[in-house]
């Protein structure tokens, strides 16, 4: 088994144009490296899901590289609306984007149906909320003891799951600590796991209750110091805030998306993510 | 002292909040207000940010719902799956925080879309968590500024429910919490009425006319038979929320020279 | 809020005849000292649930004063079955006791959907078991997605939980690790959670994803050095075995229980506890 | 070297665990079989007990399916609800154990009761986590010794199911899994016949005469027709056994002198 592997090879072996991937973090530990990876290998066709689509979709849909999204709030972090996506949705560029549309707390079950291998999720949601009208995949269920009617939606099963953590030991266990999102979910929901961590240390020598994901349900890891920046990784560097306002600006604009694109993502590898956190380290 | 309409409106939503609420806290004034409580009036206040991090005491405000400083000051922090059934639905919320793109007078709550859903003028981020902490707080407080364009008479999109079309719409749709029992604004504070669930002023800010407020709202406003004057930030309360917002900025502008 | 209280005021405000009461842990951190003590109380016709009854429940059972059981697995951890408890099911001695029986997984899904104020919990449950066919309380939906038949499970609401942890800091905020069970599921199903503890600090200081209970989710706290004996406390003392192969034979002779109960139990108090964990500790 | 039934059994079963393997290990001859399997010829096989414990080496075996031990040697330790719904039911279990009061040809295992449900012989303790083990493990590997008392004709109550009335009955009810693959005895190794579903002996041990086993099994036997004679424990394999029960009598006679 060799989990340990460059992100180019990871990507390369686990995703293809018309995969259903979801890239998760929940502000923090947003793989933006193997997101950019992602952009780089020139698949297409993706179907993503995520609770908090944010720059890196952005940055995804207006590489036309996505048909379709499901998600619950895209947005960019304290920031604003997401540019790429808004042009995506109302201009339909550069192509048609369909979008599936939930809340938080019902893709967060349909991740947890998804890892649990059942084919749907309740939850007592959307009641009296217009979702309910146009998304085809918001039905429901009645109680059988109580008679409720609830919501059901369906489990989410991805065929990749790509997250970033803290760390991984030498067999390649997994730490994710902190704001842990809903990463372990999304990772045993999807068929297929990559992980990028920030370094690998000989034992992870943590809390017995920690969130730890098992080497062998994960496909792939690779080593990206940095790999979260913009945003942060716990322990290790702050958040980028300035690239976050940035983004607001870069993204405003077709022309200057691109080239941006193209200067800072394109021709760009993954280590200079460990250049790009050098200040922000604690 | 002076103080900003921004200044009053978080002010007169912090004094609202007691020690045993557990409130469900979103970024910008709601931070702010339950931020500025549990500095004055409410020092045991229960904060939770929907990235899961239950029992925070941020020392800035945080930049964005899953700041590294509200995990590092929580009580500890949960996954999300555990974060929206347990504590939200859980029915363990006392107070969730809400804002809008669009409101109506029965404190229907719109971040969707602005225009038609299928092809809309403007796509905004969409509910997140919203739609269920409007169903499942006990309460819902929305703090927004009042504008003719989010004030609205009809919003474009049912994002998050308040009272529908008022009276017992609410309990009869089978939704047991109260909904919004309070509007805090640059301008004045709304409760609802209690028979028709109509959002109605109960007191205006100081040197607010009711000229000013039907300029900035798209329905005909309805006062309460006891309309107060709001009482102006204190000395201290604006000490403490202007304190709070220098180490925030001071904090944030360390990370702003990156090159990427 | 005087959430730290002594053991037998905790038990002795929360706890009711008739009350539907859940103690639990999973082999771990079993509260027997707040059983005792509820022993000690006097009250009957309890309902009592828990994934893995064991000898207290066995002794409360044996007692008389519990009218009916919702469990998963009645057992003497390691040791065998739980003879009180066989004696009121084959023999109704002292009394009859009504059996609502499930599997582990239906039982902590019940917990969780309690704790997630669901009606109901679903599984992928009991295919082709018989317990399907004997408790009216599986039922089962149709997934409006797959058209798949799922098992379903009534929520569980007991009115108070009780656990026993390591440790609670001086707000009242409770640490439980290691073995956690469904103990955090246990306490937020219940309208109350009375929690036995080892001892109080200053600050829990642990990992910020530790299993950790806010003292506003929390209606009384006592603290009970030794109150998991002859279970265990992870990093406090180690399970006391003997004891439980002790209680096989005590068990197995309806007079010898009585005796034993009296000596051990109604005649003493939580403060016991401690010495007799006292060669056990680490 | 000399050996019992009970080591030939364990360390039959030992034998056909793989490093890959990932198994939901019972207390008793499961537990004993996967942690010889450990160290021997499965060094990185991973090992989890019901108790929320992913990945445990424990140097001694474990006297409850929750012992402390399991605990600190494990990789990590999660919930109840975590552990029966993302590893269990969420197909990540390649190999789950069961051992059974009755068991019957096809498989199926009864350890609820004797005699009837509402007015048992004998009440046992009940399924725990066995139903779902049954059907979501990817195979189930049965260990336990071969009685008439137990190998019975028709077993009295259906804990956990098997293959039911053999053939294709698993399936046809929607299972997924495979179901009972392997039955490890005192006495035989058995495996389902691909067809009929019923266990058929693969594998007598030295020295069992087929009169022998009639006598223990209350259905009458079917011999593969490749019927082999199980290979005998070697010295390492009995080596190493017997030094983890060694470690584990002295370990647990530590606490065996409290006074309650």
């Amino acid at each position: 088994m060799s989990k340990f592997q460059p992100l180019s090879t990871a990507i390369k072996e686990n995703l293809f144009s018309g995969s259903f991937v979801v890239f998760e973090g929940f502000t923090h530990l947003i793989p933006y490296a193997a997101a950019h990876e992602t952009i780089r290998s020139g698949i297409t066709d993706l179907t993503l899901a995520r609770m908090t689509p944010d720059v890196i979709y952005d940055q995804m849909i207006g590489m036309g590289m996505v048909s379709k999204l499901i998600f619950s709030y895209a947005g960019n972090p304290g920031v604003g609306l997401l540019r790429r996506l808004r042009d995506a949705v109302e201009n339909d560029w550069p192509r048609p984007l369909v979008i599936e549309e939930h809340s938080h707390a019902a893709i967060a079950n349909s991740y947890e149906a998804g890892a649990s291998n059942l084919p749907l999720a309740i939850l007592r949601g959307y009641q009296g909320a217009g979702l309910k009208g146009i998304n085809a995949n918001i039905k429901s269920i009645e109680c059988p003891f109580t008679g409720e009617i609830l919501a059901a939606v369906p489990a989410l099963r991805p065929d990749v799951a790509v997250i970033h953590a803290q760390k991984a030991d030498s067999k390649g266990n997994v730490l994710v600590e902190g704001i842990i999102g809903v990463q372990k979910q999304a990772v045993l929901s999807a068929r297929k796991a990559i992980v990028t961590v920030e370094e690998i240390v000989p034992e992870l020598n943590t809390h017995p209750n920690a969130c730890i994901i098992p080497s062998w349900a994960i496909a792939s890891i690779s080593i990206v110091p940095g790999g979260a920046h913009p945003s942060y990784t716990q322990g290790y560097y702050e958040r980028d805030n300035s690239s976050y306002l940035e983004w607001d600006k870069i993204s405003s604009d077709r022309d200057a998306f691109r080239v941006w694109m193209q200067k800072n993502v394109l021709e760009q590898g993954p280590e200079v993510f460990n250049q790009r956190v050098e200040h922000l380290r604690d | 002292m002076n103080y900003s309409s921004y200044e009053i409106m978080v002010v007169s939503a912090a004094r609202l909040l007691r020690n045993d609420d557990v409130c469900f806290v979103g970024i910008g004034a709601p931070s702010a207000a339950c931020n500025l409580a549990k500095l004055t009036n409410a020092p045991d206040i229960t904060l939770i940010y929907e990235s899961g991090t239950i029992g925070t005491a941020p020392d800035v405000l945080p930049l964005s719902i899953g700041d590294g400083e509200l995990c590092s000051t929580a009580l500890t922090t949960v996954s999300g799956v555990e974060m929206f059934n347990y504590w939200l639905q859980g029915g363990r919320i006392t107070v969730g925080f809400l804002g809008a793109a669009q409101l109506d007078r029965f404190g229907n709550i719109n971040t969707t879309v602005i225009g038609n859903y299928e092809k809309p003028k403007v796509r905004l981020p969409g509910g997140g968590g919203a739609p269920e902490i409007a169903s499942h707080s006990k309460q819902v407080y929305i703090i927004m500024k009042q504008s003719p364009r989010s004030f609205v008479n009809k919003i474009d999109f049912f994002t998050s429910y308040g009272f529908g079309n008022g009276f017992n719409e609410r309990s009869d749709k089978g939704i047991q919490t109260k909904g919004p029992q309070l509007l805090v604004t640059d301008m004045a504070i709304w409760k609802p009425d209690p028979t028709t669930k109509e959002f109605e002023v109960v007191a205006l800010n100081p040197g607010v006319t009711r000229e000013a407020m039907q300029e900035s709202v798209g329905w005909p406003i309805r006062y309460s038979v006891t309309l107060d004057e709001n009482t102006p930030p204190t000395k201290l309360e604006l000490e403490v929320l202007r304190d709070l917002q220098e180490r925030t900025r001071t904090a944030h502008s360390k990370t702003r020279n990156s090159g990427q």
